[in-house]
């Protein structure tokens, strides 16, 4: 009988975990044409988490992350092998839209990159490529998304402008603003900060904290001071290979690995 | 074929064997072009190093250029006007006008149609004249002939800036304006398309374009009160095909006649064996007469 | 926080959406096929009048009255001409105009005004061309009616081409490569010569082979200028008269003789194929030379 | 400080010291260069003046011997005869614009449809193969064109409509707005290409098909580089000649009927100078006064490209 | 006579650090456009040390360091107020030739820049232009410079290869033997490692730890373990200002200012 409480309590824990965990990286392994870019990479991201990705320059985190919304096929020569699940889903599976995934799944590039139209055509745009055209809806979206990303009190008088009147700090919260617009599950970054100024930063930053209440998210950054203020959980990416990934706190007070360690130090990189 | 004035093309001009050198610029019209282009290369076997050099630039491109003493030659499909020989004074060129041939202005129609045996001048005029028949140009074969279908004519005519133009408003149009309806083109292949195409098409244009799609058109034989005259070789030299067989030319600039003996040589040329080519780029060849006339003129030039 | 965005429409909507997008996908692709086909249409029209009519003997006969015997040489060969005077007189003017704008000119009225002018030169109708070149080449200059007058003429018509070809590619070029230069301490005319015009000869050469390509094709301003369309010689020099196969082509298509038409088909194919042959090369040359910064 | 490794005699420091010295050529080039490239881009300045001088003398003597009120007013155009001509440029300018807006509805959607695919979601090797493709249909010498509108293009139209003349404005048109796809599908090509790809990456990140990247987004982007394409489309249209004289007939009225022969600007060019007007007759004169109106009408066109694609510049 | 021999003391001194300064840098301004990007700067760098320049993005490192051999001049909207002495003298002055300038001071750049032509005539470029055309002189100058830049062995067989064949570790040292082929005095260098990978890096490092033996090298970089690892002198850059200037060794471990402080153990950047 004792037996069977455990039992009970493990497939309890398991499901528990199994129910948390938003996407699940098996045995991934990715070539840009003959070069091996990602090896054998097993991950998995949890819900309401930030999950961090460190290494140096060329090490895969971009090309990691850009697989988990698909985005990397847009290089032609890039084969895959392995499996990533979000929420259960293969999203490799030829029955799953990209649109559909891209849909749930935000994303915020290193460079701000809005588009060439107002700010409020900017936040706007995703809803309405999903057929929301009710402007009282859409105004009411764009607000939310904008204070979302805490630049609604410096836009709001100005929100038909070009958004490339903006900074770019201003502009990078924008991009998270027309992410949050479309109300997706995960938003993932992509060295969001790296081309801001400390100001900047530290509101994308304090953003971020704010954004995983209701967001999984994952984030990559050469900073690693950055990931330890902000994350989690952090993955250390090193050739295309994970070399370590635990609890933030656990990785960069006491690391598992030697060359973990020699990275957070600043022996290379 | 009707035989050359004088010695035939192998005898080469009155310099005999002599070996001539230097070019002759010949430019100006492109109904007359095909005729000077077949005596240059015949004469290129003649005198292999005097370069002669054939332009199209049209009749009025041709004087042009000729007036300000630029060219040896001007091929004209019309005589000289009054502007150009004004142009040519001032210049101080003087020329020779030489006839080198005649075209047939030939009045066709669609293979398909079976009801025109021939047409008057009266009747032509009144179907090419604008307003001659009722105020919006539409003509239909019934108002010329009422035994005829009851449609609309549709007119073919080349353009307002072409020689055969020019002679067709002198001869037939009087000065009157053109039938509105007309399609023009400056293109004779074009012309000969637009007939082949439509049953009830009618127009006019050189004689060679009527010789080679002979297949496609019919040629309608005009009265000018002495019966209907189909347009052959014969009807067109011996004047018989009037009022449209209409001369040919090539204006030739005395001085270059005078200073340059490959110029006089390739008048002479072209004067001598003019018929054969004539014929062969499908105009007629002058009478022999008209050809020994105008060989003296020349040699009075020299 | 309550959703704004019902997961449930944006799913449904998403069919909509994906067939728009492949039906529209589909469309475009015609559009592209459909140039393709009229491109096809046309060739094959042509290359089946021609056929018989294309042999040595058509590359080695001067024009004639007898259509069997007209050849393409003098055409060819005075076409071949034309581009010795055109390409290097058009790729100066060109390349300097481009490097001038591009590296020198400060941005302001003058070079606004230059800028303005090339674009309004590039559509200026070519027989216009003609009319200045007959005045100013063929008249004034007392060129007559040479390759020299000809080319310059040509060069002039197809100049727009090249300075906003030869403009794009010099953008092209990163300033890293500039500033590298500079660094150096070379000077702005030794970076120019040695670092950016080497960088842009591809771009430049891709644009400069499409100018001439319209070059060999335009009759209009030549016989404006009236160049000649019979010739039993070739031109030995850029002060000879010579004459091109464009007007070849244009005259045997206005010839009665039904088979000039195949000879004007047969000259039009060869005119095609050393236009392609010109597009190859500047294809190679991109593609050889192309880098990646 | 020269290195002092090696078995080396010479500083390249020393040395550059002793060739600055003499590099009295150098100077030179750098002072030299930047004017002579001056005046090459003067030249296109130069043929502009040289254009408009060839004209205007011309134009002058023309409207000595015509007013400049019927030229401008006069619905018909009649040069042929002197004495009852009537030289209203109004005819040809129809014709014109009649063959060109033909040539736009053909050219503008399909080559712009092109653009799209070619740069939107073609491959990279389909794009490298199809664009050269493309642009030969731009080389063909348009005399060919002339008779594949004539032989080919309007006996199948008139198929479709029975009541097309031989010669009309609406085949020369469609095969001038076929030349001139190539010239839209590249240049506007080109303009998206350079939309960079981190906005393409933004809007499908949000879930955008290709398709609303393509409209929503890189197509706004691209406005102004499109625009000027247009325009230069515009341009080659109204200057084309050949194509027009060819399956257009020469009939200069005044008429908005596609069906019908009409003349343009140009053909009436290559008409008089071609063929056997009197040289100093008054049709003579004529031609440069429509060369004139041509000039003015693309410095128009090209004022207007570069208002336009000022105006709608967006930046990246 | 006491007095005397202090006074000689402090003239000797004296004398010998301004003999060692290349660089002296007295209240700089530099405004783009508008936009003011260097105040009041007062830098002095010193003969065979390697100085690093570090700061948060846009704090102006860039742009000083561009300004040190004038190329900064290549953006149009850019004005200057203040002096800048390159071994005594201005080198904003007029009668200063800023081809001379550039001729003795070498630059690398963030992104490796190679020409598009062989490593071969990546070299020699600089001594030709200077007019040395003698090909012996060329080759030995270009052996030593790729020696110099330690990548000799890895190129000496593909001399006449194309230079973009390398990888971007390789070109960042191509690019930093073409800059010695020219023997400068000072080698300015921006973030030339943040486009590489950790070996490429460690490469450059030791490099740099190698020519200062012979050159004075100014280093901008936004790696604050790279400035610690390679430095003698650091400055700190925060917003267009000068915060903190002192040795290396002294900044990073006992910082004057609360902002290099804050910055150094990365509270922002
Ligand atoms: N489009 C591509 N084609 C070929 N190789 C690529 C491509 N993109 C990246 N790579 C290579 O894949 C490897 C991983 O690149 P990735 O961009 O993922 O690195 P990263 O960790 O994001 O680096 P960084 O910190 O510089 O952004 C690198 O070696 C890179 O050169
Ligand atoms: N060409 C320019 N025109 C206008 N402003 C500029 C220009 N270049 C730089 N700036 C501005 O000047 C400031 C300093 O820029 P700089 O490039 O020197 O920064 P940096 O410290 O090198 O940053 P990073 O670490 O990102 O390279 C920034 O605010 C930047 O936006
Ligand atoms: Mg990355
Ligand atoms: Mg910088
Ligand atoms: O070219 P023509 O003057 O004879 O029409």
């Amino acid at each position: 009988m004792e037996l069977t409480v455990v039992k009970e309590r493990n497939k309890q824990a398991e499901e528990r975990s199994e129910k948390n965990v938003v996407y699940r990286t098996k045995n991934l392994n990715l070539w840009y044409g003959e070069h091996h870019a990602l090896k054998n990479i097993d991950l998995d991201i949890y819900e309401n988490e930030v999950t961090a990705i460190i290494g140096p320059s060329g090490c895969g985190k971009s090309t990691y992350i850009k697989t988990l919304n698909r985005m990397i096929e847009l290089v032609p020569s890039v084969r895959t092998s392995g499996e990533i699940t979000y929420r259960g889903r293969n999203i490799f599976d030829k029955s799953y839209r990209v649109e559909e995934l891209r849909t749930q799944v935000g994303m915020v590039f290193q460079k701000p990159n809005p588009f060439p139209k107002s700010i409020y055509d900017n936040v706007a745009y995703g809803p309405r490529i999903h057929g929301i055209r009710d402007k009282k809806i859409l105004d009411e979206i764009v607000e939310r998304s904008l204070r979302g990303a805490a630049i609604w009190d410096e836009v709001k008088d100005r929100l038909h402008t070009n958004a490339y009147g903006l900074s770019g700090g201003q502009q990078q919260r924008l991009c998270i603003a027309r992410c949050l617009a479309i109300e997706p599950d995960v938003i993932l970054m992509d060295e969001p900060t790296s081309a801001l100024d400390p100001i900047s930063t530290l509101k994308v930053e304090e953003l971020v904290q704010e954004l995983k209440k209701n967001y999984s998210i994952i984030i990559v950054t050469h900073n690693m001071q950055q990931a330890a203020r902000i994350s989690d959980k952090t993955a250390f990416f090193l050739n295309g290979e994970v070399i370590e990934y635990s609890d933030t706190d656990k990785l960069f007070s006491n690391p598992d690995d030697k060359r973990t360690e020699d990275y957070i130090t600043g022996r290379f990189g | 074929f009707t035989t050359a004035c004088g010695g035939g093309a192998e005898q080469g001009g009155e310099n005999g064997g002599e070996q001539l050198s230097g070019n002759v610029v010949v430019d100006g019209s492109s109904t007359v072009y095909p005729i000077v282009e077949a005596a240059a290369e015949a004469y290129a076997g003649e005198q292999p190093d005097v370069k002669v050099s054939v332009g199209l630039s049209g009749t009025g491109g041709g004087f042009e250029k000729f007036t300000k003493g630029e060219t040896d030659f001007s091929n004209a499909s019309r005589p000289i006007k009054e502007e150009e020989k004004k142009a040519a004074e001032q210049n101080g060129i003087q020329f020779e006008e030489l006839q080198v041939a005649f075209d047939g202005l030939s009045v066709l129609v669609n293979k398909d149609n079976d009801w025109v045996d021939y047409l008057t001048v009266d009747e032509l005029k009144k179907i090419f004249t604008s307003g001659a028949v009722n105020g919006n140009d539409k003509v239909k074969w019934s108002d010329i002939r009422p035994e005829w279908p009851n449609e609309e004519i549709k007119l073919f005519s080349p353009g307002h800036d072409s020689g055969t133009f020019d002679y067709f408003d002198e001869v037939i149009l009087d000065g009157q304006p053109l039938n509105k309806t007309a399609q023009l083109s400056e293109d004779d292949n074009v012309l000969v398309q637009g007939i082949a195409g439509d049953k009830n098409a009618l127009g006019y244009f050189g004689f060679a374009y009527y010789i080679e799609n002979k297949d496609k058109l019919k040629a309608v034989p005009i009265d000018n009160g002495n019966g209907p005259v189909e347009p052959t070789h014969e009807t067109i030299q011996s004047g018989e095909y009037a009022p449209l067989s209409r001369p040919l030319f090539t204006y030739v600039s005395v001085k270059a006649l005078k200073e340059k003996p490959q110029v006089y040589d390739f008048a002479k040329f072209l004067l001598e064996n003019g018929a054969e080519f004539a014929e062969e780029v499908g105009y007629v060849a002058l009478p022999q007469e008209k050809c020994d006339e105008q060989l003296k003129k020349l040699e009075g030039l020299k | 926080m309550e959703k704004l965005i019902d997961k449930q429409r944006v799913v449904q909507h998403m069919n909509g959406r994906l067939l728009r997008n492949n039906v529209l996908k589909f469309l475009f692709f015609l559009a592209t096929l459909f140039g393709l086909i009229v491109l096809v249409v046309l060739l094959y029209r042509i290359l089946t009048q021609a056929l018989g009519w294309l042999n040595m003997d058509f590359l080695n006969n001067f024009p004639s009255r007898r259509p069997e015997k007209a050849g393409i040489k003098a055409g060819l060969v005075g076409s071949l001409w034309l581009m010795v005077i055109v390409a290097p007189v058009s790729l100066i003017l060109g390349v300097g105009t481009a490097i001038y704008l591009e590296e020198y000119a400060k941005k302001n009225r003058f070079t606004d005004f230059i800028q303005t002018n090339i674009s309004n030169l590039a559509g200026v109708p070519s027989i216009v061309f003609g009319l200045l070149g007959l005045t100013l080449f063929v008249r004034e200059l007392n060129l007559g009616r040479s390759i020299l007058a000809a080319g310059l003429t040509m060069s002039l018509l197809v100049l727009p081409v090249i300075v906003v070809a030869a403009q794009e590619a010099l953008r092209a070029v990163p300033n890293q490569l500039r500033e590298a230069s500079y660094g150096m301490g070379a000077t702005k005319w030794q970076t120019i010569y040695r670092i950016v015009l080497p960088a842009a000869i591809p771009g430049i050469l891709t644009g400069s082979i499409l100018a001439l390509s319209r070059a060999i094709g335009e009759t209009a301003p030549l016989v404006v200028l009236g160049i000649p369309t019979f010739l039993a010689y070739l031109p030995h020099g850029i002060l000879d008269t010579f004459t091109v196969m464009p007007m070849q082509i244009y005259n045997w298509t206005s010839r009665p003789q039904a088979d000039f038409q195949h000879v004007a088909a047969a000259g039009i194919v060869v005119l095609l194929v050393v236009l392609i042959l010109m597009n190859s090369i500047a294809i190679f040359i991109r593609n050889k030379f192309q880098k990646r910064y | 400080m020269a290195m002092t490794d090696g078995n080396r005699s010479y500083s390249v420091r020393e040395m550059i010291k002793e060739n600055k010295k003499k590099q009295s050529g150098q100077q030179f080039m750098e002072w030299f260069m930047p004017k002579l490239l001056l005046l090459t881009a003067t030249i296109s300045v130069l043929t502009t003046i040289g254009i408009l001088f060839t004209l205007l003398f011309e134009t002058f003597i023309f409207f000595e011997r015509v007013s400049i009120v019927e030229f401008l007013t006069s619905k018909e155009w009649l040069p042929w005869d002197e004495k009852t001509g009537s030289f209203g440029i109004a005819p040809l300018v129809t014709g014109t614009l009649l063959t060109t807006a033909i040539a736009m509805v053909v050219a503008i959607p399909i080559g712009l449809a092109s653009a799209i695919y070619l740069s939107e979601y073609a491959s990279e090797k389909a794009r490298k193969v199809l664009k050269p493709i493309l642009e030969v249909l731009a080389g063909i010498p348009t005399i060919v064109y002339g008779f594949f509108a004539l032989t080919f293009v309007t006996p199948l139209l008139q198929k479709i409509i029975p009541d097309l003349g031989i010669f009309n404005a609406l085949s020369p048109g469609i095969v001038m707005g076929i030349m001139i796809i190539p010239m839209v599908a590249s240049l506007s090509e080109d303009a998206m290409s350079s939309v960079p790809n981190s906005i393409r990456e933004g809007a499908l990140g949000l879930g955008s098909t290709k398709l609303e990247v393509a409209l929503k987004v890189v197509l706004p982007a691209a406005t102004s580089g499109i625009a000027a394409s247009f325009m230069l489309a515009i341009s080659r249209a109204v200057g084309e000649t050949m194509i027009v004289a060819v399956a257009g007939g020469s009939s200069p009225v005044f008429t908005f009927d596609v069906t019908k022969s009409i003349q343009t600007l140009t053909a009436y060019i290559v008409q008089v100078t071609t063929g056997d007007a009197g040289y100093g007759t008054t049709v003579y004169y004529s031609i440069y006064a429509v060369g004139m109106t041509l000039f003015v009408f693309t410095l128009a066109m090209n004022l207007l490209a570069q208002y336009i694609s000022r105006r709608f510049r967006e930046e990246y």
